[in-house]
């Protein structure tokens, strides 16, 4: 494979955005923004195979390293059902007049600047582009979050857009100091301080003091960013009040990105100063983003603030598999960040029909979804069963791995309290979707016509993943992410 | 010996007790009556009412199933069967090959199996005053059947073995080997007896008031040969929980050889143990009240509280 | 056919009923038929391997590799004594309930739609094939895997009619329980695993011998009460009077018959086979908090029933005191096994108790359920204050549920007095040789189970006598016919079971001849049968000081000899005939409303046990315009459930007011957002600033 | 322009910035407060200067240029703009009195020399105590945010803590390489205009101050 793929990838989301500020036609709009993730998806599966076959490819500041190709797959992965679901749910936006026809390019467009972000984001070997790209994704999707404009959507983009450059602005300052710490390592010359791969290479050799302050300062920046508590309080506004599309790409992939942020710094503190600090760090956030979740996820009436919360609770799950730290850790945590990308990405496509159908998205208004939307309702239900976490689907798989490496390395009583906290989640969740999907549908909703088709096929697309993770895990996955497992643990 | 043989001496036995029932019956009627001063029925009135009722045609309920017809049945032949596990005169030790006949839970269990083929009899007729009658009568089965227990349980745990002819047989022969909580478990064993034989303070066994009885409430339907049956069934059980009380508290004077001398002196200890607490219980139905109903628990907690310190006493 | 062979044949039949489901557009009947003979067929296949490995086939157990799902774990079956014991539970059950199947769903729901019917199919044999491959699971993972999906299959069969409220509630209050059951086991699992270095059970041996028995003691009774919320022991029970019910009747008898037994499998395993020391006796402490659990359970489980006026309700609180029986001869067994000296004679008396009173229970709760399903779905009607007379329209049924109803009161010609009788003797003769405080305890738990055996026979009376007999006392129960001749099948082999296992247990002690011997290291079971064969049974040593034999077969025959020779003698001479007339009811004419109801007969020990019941009446009369003359009067009284009552409302109403206390307190103010991102900030820097 | 020369210019510089931030703290008036953060750019401008001549690196003085251009001239108009446009009341309304902010700030500024002292060599790297500093305005400049009800106030604490980042930035040996320093100054820019717009689409629909908005919660 050329080289040169790898500049392209992020390019192409920026030249189809591009486009389609021209273009004023609806279904002409979908066409490109399928095509363009379609073709995102054939460049990142190019790039996974041949960093599969090379270990890594670089073309300037921009690297593609074992650890970058799941977060790859995953943002290629949600990219084509997103557009996808959004063919179906556009119809259904336009026709109740949650989105006016004038501003549909702007929405296709920074979509596709999203995306674009979030592959700078991932592919990025220099730090400070990390960064940079990280605020080009807060700042895209801040507007979407507000783009329906109305009173509570301002709020969340306000809230959002603050309180997550706040957090940045926290990770950039670690970023400075960790370079610091490299310029001083290399005898004062800054050359290359900023790359990743060459800091990592010569973490030993930084200065612990430092790198332990800068790696709290990204802990904590890049951690709001990706909703571990107590710093997660904007993800349910913002997650809640986004398009439905636009939230499934937050909660399925940015805040993942985020992770991947942090995963980068915890590589070159493990190396500078040991495992033990990271390792603290992620089990304290692990175990408090599950913990304060809970709660919320029992007594939430919101339908997308529910799942806003339980994302909350599942990267606090996959903090908890790198803070048990280990072989088995990373890989149950790398497994269950991929996982759960997909899950969640099914169920918020589920949900934001069933509001869409309701009218309504307090949960008591919405019953007997399975009798209104038959298909959309079993696929949301299934959804909701994967989240709780039971076996037939992927995310018990991950959940497991991340038990068993606690138990492994000794965290017993972590293990108890996540563990009790889990079955709590469980019982919300399932009186939650219980009292949605049985029961009968009010008239007036049962009659409101037939569920649109793309929406179904694309969350057939998600259930479909989401199985197959479930029953056996693919060879190739496994390779990808033991690989990337080596490549963490330096 | 010939495995069959053990049969052949248990259905023996049987038999004695089948022919002996209706006369224990009748000299208690007679005992009573004389304690009330007046001359009351003969002692061989049982024998007749039940060859009266042989002969007479059955008045059944429009209403009743097949199950009806076919209880009196099955409840004469559990109590037949209860009635060949009893050791009466004979005790032996269960040869190696014989099939071994005796154990007390499975007596109790098939006494438990009449009374309740007897209840599920009355309900069928579909009056009141059969479902009252099967509702107390399970009620006090409730009561009585784990105090029943414990008392063989008790006298069990020591010698090791739960069938009554190795119970005799290990208890020894000799003759009032009794000790403290040997004593107790008697006093409670008197106790079960008047409420599994349905006397007095448990129940009234000569009322016709339709609320008061009890066992008698499962009879009111059944008419001709099947009112036979079940009478017949009621006095085959009291003897043989006479018997039980018998074998289990004083087995002295059973024999173990099959001369007819011993079966003979044998049967006349049988007989006057069988008097013997004939008389207890006429003296006892003519000296109290019939108890409440619902005051029936404290008066089977006495027999609970005693057989449990029976048990203590022995196991402790 | 090789054992191996055998379970790749059940697999398949399994897998090829659910695949029956897709038909289910076109031709839905011929899918539900098709389903069930998966169903039926799957069932024969396991249970010929389950005998196969019982009675012939070499004694180590049969390993076979799963194909490999997941890097990190070997899944594989072992198929051990224990494994296939409990397999043959399931076949049986599982066939008869495959028979009795499709007439009951073309009964009890006939408009049943497509959709609704292909579900039912699907989830039916992922039901059972889970339950099935359960037994024979060789290591943690698969085990976990296959009693998850036993879980959602059955929660999907509970949840079956969307539209009823009450379902979905009984089928949320069932998963959330059983998830805490599983969450507890995986903890269990994922210990042993983890210091066994390895998945499979051999692996899991070696982990617990390495554990310090303190850890070892805390493992089992977290995974004890794992299995209890499952299995419906009495603190964890509450979720079983609602789902079992909820569910098909031949469903539900699955569900009571064979799923709860698979959760004592569990209890068995992990308690006799995985955490049990390699020598020397059991800890005291798990035979004690076993018995304890199983006569709490026994004795509630069955006061509750008995005050139950729903059929199925009653008979799922069974299950419950069943289940209860099973552990107190599981807890016996536990504190007499020693594994170092020659396994005594009383622990295999004890063990072989309680694994027999698991078949027992599996084949006469499943008759009943049946049974009381032909009643449901010939008058839709579940409560027993409206049905009656049912005896005369429905004969067959109402033998066969009487034979169900004198085989679970313990009475003995049936199975249920067998395992009954064998508890029994192991509770007074083990406490005769334990002694001491322990001794009177554990003579006291067998009068608790006798107490048990009496509250049993009053309720099954008060069951059958108010569903069946007397007259019928509503529109349904007068409009009752027979049921159709496939459902009468179902029931017929389950009774014939029931009858087989009463007459000749000698045949069972055979089958818990593997089981036994490899659980408690010594002699099987067959030693408690002598040289008569399947005639006589005898607890103890024969011949030896604590031998008390009986034979069951001779008493059974002597009870049918006197019934014939009486029934004889009552038809013999010719006489005047029968005469039919209506019930003496004190001169008025007999109506229905004259019947003793079921209240009625439970009125008496709801007095008696009313501290326990806590019932509480209210009764409204309706006077006209004289106030002494009542028209009609209201009469409503129910009794508490009070585990329900105290521990679950008071855990539901903790959780949910904290829940809103902490949803509350939470404002929107984005400097409360801010601040938090700043108090974190500092506080690490405090906590891990200096190195 | 010798070694020792730059450390004691760019303390000076840092003791500036200080004061500065406390005048943010302190601001009664919304003008004080974006006159004060003009100031503080001004002198970072400064500092990038001082640096540049240090160390000889051009680089420096087109950050130090960019900075004075950007945060000194441009964003405090864009927000003069928007008072004006939106013509809320002047006064600057403080979530929590005054007085416990300014003792926060004390003990943040002490947290921040305390850690800087526990980082033995590395220090040479940054050029004098350019990192207590950096740290205590970036905690200072989020305080601001956390202290203040009003939309504009807050955005001015955001520049605030981005410029105690950009001084670190700017000491730390030959300086953040180039792109880098330019790409964030845009990121800072575009998150600008986007707050900007954000605060007048809400003053014209429900003519509230943006951070007043609390109806999502729980």
């Amino acid at each position: 494979m050329t080289v040169d793929v790898l500049p392209i990838l992020p390019l192409v989301p920026v030249a189809t955005g591009l486009a389609m500020l021209a273009v004023k036609d609806r279904r002409l709009l979908a066409a490109i923004d399928l095509a363009g993730s379609l073709v995102v998806l054939a460049l990142v599966i190019a790039v996974a195979h041949s960093v599969g076959e090379e270990g890594s490819l670089s073309a300037g500041p921009l690297r593609a390293d074992a650890v970058t190709i799941p977060f790859l797959l995953l943002i290629g992965g949600l990219a084509v059902p997103t557009s996808l679901y959004t063919v179906g749910w556009m119809k259904g936006e336009l026709a109740s007049g949650g989105m006016k026809p004038g501003a549909l390019r702007f929405y296709y467009a920074l979509v596709h600047a999203f995306i674009a972000t979030m592959l700078v984001t991932v592919l990025a070997d220099n730090l400070g582009v990390l960064w940079i790209a990280m605020e080009g994704t807060t700042i895209t999707s801040a507007i979407l979050v507000g783009f329906h404009g109305h009173r509570d959507g301002l709020e969340a983009a306000w809230k959002y857009i603050i309180v997550t450059t706040i957090g940045i602005s926290l990770g950039l300052f670690g970023t400075v100091l960790i370079y610091a710490a490299a310029a001083a390592a290399q005898g004062g010359s800054p050359a290359g301080a900023m790359s990743w791969h060459v800091v990592s290479a010569m973490a030993d050799r930084l200065d612990p003091g430092i790198v332990r302050i800068g790696f709290i300062f990204v802990m904590v920046g890049y951690g709001t960013k990706a909703g571990l508590a107590p710093v997660h309080r904007w993800l349910p506004d913002a997650h809640s009040q986004a398009p439905t599309p636009v939230s499934a790409l937050l909660s399925g992939a940015l805040i993942k990105c985020a992770l991947y942020g942090i995963i980068r710094f915890h590589t070159i503190a493990r190396g500078a100063c040991g495992p033990e600090l990271s390792e603290d760090l992620f089990l304290l956030f692990g175990v408090a983003s599950v913990v304060v979740a809970t709660p919320f996820i029992l007594a939430q009436h919101d339908l997308k603030r529910l799942l806003a919360y339980s994302s909350v609770e599942h990267v606090g799950i996959a903090a908890l598999g790198l803070g048990f730290g280990g072989r088995i850790g990373t890989y149950g945590a790398l497994l269950h960040v991929v996982n759960h990308g997909v899950t969640k990405a099914l169920v918020f496509f589920g949900a934001g029909s069933a509001i869409g159908r309701y009218r309504s998205r307090d949960i008591t208004a919405i019953r007997g979804l399975l009798g209104a939307a038959p298909w959309i309702g079993t696929l949301f239900f299934l959804g909701t069963f994967a989240l709780a976490g039971l076996p037939p689907f992927s995310v018990f798989i991950s959940e497991l791995t991340v038990v068993r490496a606690g138990i492994g390395s000794g965290h017993v009583v972590s293990v108890g309290v996540v563990l009790l906290m889990l079955v709590v989640v469980f019982a919300g969740l399932m009186f939650h979707a219980g009292r949605m999907v049985f029961g009968s549908a009010p008239s007036s909703v049962a009659e409101r016509g037939p569920e649109p088709r793309t929406c179904v096929l694309a969350m057939l697309l998600c259930a479909a993943i989401m199985l197959l993770c479930g029953l056996l895990l693919p060879p190739v996955l496994d390779g990808i992410l033991a690989r990337a497992t080596e490549v963490i643990l330096g | 010996m010939h495995p069959f043989e053990h049969i052949a001496i248990a259905l023996g036995q049987m038999g004695l007790i089948v022919l002996l029932a209706p006369f224990t019956t009748g000299f208690i009627q007679k005992l009573k009556a004389r304690l009330q001063c007046r001359t009351g029925a003969s002692v061989w009135q049982p024998y007749r009412d039940l060859v009266k009722l042989l002969r007479k045609g059955t008045v059944q309920s429009d209403s009743a199933s097949a199950i009806f017809r076919a209880v009196p049945v099955l409840v004469l032949a559990a109590t037949l069967t209860a009635a060949a596990l009893v050791p009466v005169v004979v005790v032996r030790q269960a040869p190696a090959g014989a099939l071994p006949l005796g154990d007390a839970i499975l007596l109790l269990s098939l006494l438990a199996l009449a009374r309740f083929l007897s209840a599920v009899g009355a309900l069928d007729a579909g009056g009141a005053f059969g479902g009252m009658g099967a509702s107390r009568e399970m009620t006090v089965g409730v009561l009585v059947e784990p105090v029943l227990m414990l008392v063989v349980f008790s006298v069990a745990v020591s010698t090791g073995t739960t069938d009554l002819g190795e119970l005799a047989a290990r208890r020894g022969l000799a003759p009032l080997s009794l000790h403290a909580p040997d004593l107790l478990a008697l006093f409670a064993m008197l106790v079960l007896l008047l409420a599994e034989t349905g006397r007095i303070p448990v129940d009234n066994p000569d009322t016709h008031l339709e609320l008061t009885m009890l066992h008698e409430g499962m009879l009111l339907e059944h008419s001709g040969p099947g009112l036979a049956c079940l009478v017949l069934a009621t006095h085959i059980k009291q003897l043989v929980v006479m018997a039980l009380v018998a074998a289990v508290f004083f087995p002295a004077g059973m024999t173990a050889s099959l001369a007819p001398v011993d079966l003979a002196l044998a049967l006349l200890v049988f007989a006057g143990k069988a008097l013997l607490l004939a008389v207890f219980l006429a003296l006892v139905e003519s000296s109290y009240a019939k108890l409440r109903f619902f005051r029936l628990p404290q008066f089977l907690g006495v027999g609970f509280l005693t057989a449990f310190l029976a048990l203590a006493l022995r196991i402790l | 056919m090789t054992p191996a062979l055998g379970l790749g044949v059940m697999a398949a039949c399994f897998a090829a009923g659910a695949l029956a489901c897709l038909m289910a557009r076109w031709a839905p009947r011929s899918a539900v038929v098709i389903g069930h003979l998966g169903v039926l067929a799957g069932a024969i296949a396991g249970g010929g391997v389950a005998l196969a490995l019982l009675i012939g086939g070499p004694v180590e157990p049969l390993r076979i590799a799963l194909p490999e799902l997941f890097p990190f774990a070997r899944m594989s079956l072992a198929v051990d004594g224990l494994s296939a014991f409990f397999l043959l539970v399931v076949s049986v059950v599982a066939a008869s309930a495959a028979l009795y199947g499709p007439a009951y769903l073309r009964a009890a729901e006939p408009h049943k739609s497509a959709a609704s019917s292909a579900a039912h199919v699907f989830a039916l044999n992922a039901f059972v094939g889970s339950m099935a491959l359960l037994c024979c699971a060789g290591d943690a993972l698969s085990f976990l895997l296959f009693w998850e999906v036993m879980t959602l299959a059955s929660y999907a069969l509970v949840v079956a009619e969307t539209r009823s409220d009450e379902n979905a509630r009984a089928g949320l209050l069932y998963i959330v329980m059983a998830h805490i059951g599983t969450a507890l086991i995986l903890f269990v699992f994922l210990t042993l695993t983890e210091r066994g270095h390895g998945f499979d059970f051999s692996a899991m041996r070696t982990g617990a011998a390495a554990l310090s028995p303190a850890w070892r003691s805390a493992l089992f009774f977290l995974g004890l009460t794992g299995f209890a919320a499952k299995a419906g022991v009495v603190p964890l029970h509450v979720w079983l009077p609602y789902a079992h019910p909820a569910a098909p009747s031949h469903v539900s008898a699955l569900m009571s018959g064979v799923m709860l037994k698979v959760a004592l499998y569990g209890i068995f395993r992990t308690g006799f086979d995985l955490l049990a020391p390699p020598s020397g006796p059991l800890p005291a402490s798990w035979g004690w908090t076993v018995l304890l659990a199983g006569t709490v359970s026994a004795v509630i489980g069955v006061l509750y029933a008995l005050q139950q006026h729903d059929l199925k309700r009653l008979l799922a609180f069974h299950s419950v005191e069943n289940v209860g029986i099973i552990l107190m001869g599981a807890g016996i067994a536990m504190l007499l096994a020693d594994r170092g000296r020659a396994a005594s004679p009383l622990a295999t008396l004890a063990l072989a108790a309680a694994l027999l009173h698991c078949l027992n229970h599996a084949t006469f709760k499943g008759l009943l359920f049946l049974g009381a399903g032909g009643v449901l779905c010939r008058t839709h009607v579940r409560n027993m204050e409206e049905l009656g007379g049912l005896a005369r329209r429905m004969p067959w049924t109402a033998w066969l549920f009487l034979l169900g109803a004198v085989a679970i009161s313990a009475l003995p010609p049936l199975n249920g007095f067998v395992s009954e009788w064998m508890t029994f003797q192991a509770l007074v003769l083990g406490g005769g040789k334990l002694g001491g405080a322990s001794g009177l305890f554990s003579v006291l738990a067998a009068s608790m189970l006798a107490l048990t055996g009496g509250l049993a026979a009053a309720c099954f009376v008060k069951a059958f006598g108010a569903t069946f007999l007397g007259r019928p006392r509503s529109r349904h129960a007068e409009a009752a016919r027979e049921v159709p001749l496939s459902m009468l099948g179902g029931m017929l082999v389950l009774a014939i079971a029931c009858v087989v296992l009463g007459v000749l247990p000698g045949f069972a002690m055979l089958l818990l001849e593997r089981p036994t011997a490899q659980l408690l290291g010594g002699p099987g079971a067959s030693q408690l049968v002598t040289v008569h064969g399947p005639l006589v049974l005898t607890g103890g040593e024969p011949g030896g000081a604590l031998a008390t034999s009986i034979s069951v077969t001779a008493v059974a025959g002597l009870f049918a000899g006197f019934a014939l020779l009486v029934w004889l003698v009552r038809a013999w001479p010719r006489r005047a005939g029968r005469r039919l007339e209506p019930t003496w009811t004190c001169g008025m004419a007999p109506t229905s409303r004259f019947d003793f109801t079921a209240t009625a007969f439970a009125k008496s020990l709801r007095l008696i046990f009313a501290m326990l019941y806590r019932p509480h009446r209210k009764v409204e009369r309706e006077t006209g315009d004289n106030p002494y003359v009542v028209k009609r009067l209201h009469y409503g009284g129910d009794i508490v459930d009070v585990a329900e009552m105290n521990l679950y409302r008071r855990l539901q109403h903790l959780v949910t007011t904290l829940s809103t206390a902490v949803r509350d307190r939470s404002t929107g103010r984005i400097h409360g957002y801010i601040g938090f991102v700043l108090g974190t900030l500092l506080v690490v820097l405090i906590l891990y600033g200096r190195g | 322009m010798s070694d020792a020369l730059a450390t004691t210019l760019i303390d000076d510089i840092g003791a500036l910035l200080l004061f500065t931030m406390i005048l943010i703290l302190g601001a009664g008036q919304l003008y004080r407060a974006i006159y004060a953060v003009a100031a503080q750019s001004v002198f970072i401008g400064i500092a990038g200067a001082v640096l540049g001549a240090a160390t000889g690196n051009p680089d420096l003085w087109v950050i130090a240029g960019i900075t004075i251009a950007i945060k000194a001239i441009f964003l405090p108009w864009l927000l003069l703009r928007v008072v004006k446009r939106v013509g809320i009341r002047l006064e600057i309304e403080p979530v929590i009195p005054i007085s416990v902010t300014l003792v926060i700030a004390a003990i943040i500024v002490v947290l921040s020399f305390y850690l800087a002292a526990s980082l033995g060599t590395v220090r040479q790297a940054i050029t004098g105590n350019a990192l207590p500093v950096g740290v205590a305005l970036m905690l200072l400049g989020v305080l601001v945010m956390v202290s203040r009800r009003k939309a504009l106030t807050q955005m001015v604490g955001l520049f605030a803590s981005e410029n105690g980042i950009f001084f670190t930035a700017m000491a730390v040996s030959q300086g953040m390489p180039l792109i880098i320093e330019i790409g964030v100054i845009l990121d800072v820019i575009l998150g600008a205009l986007v707050m900007g717009i954000l605060v007048l689409r809400v003053r014209s629909s429900v003519d509230a101050d943006i951070a007043d908005l609390d109806q999502l919660r729980g």
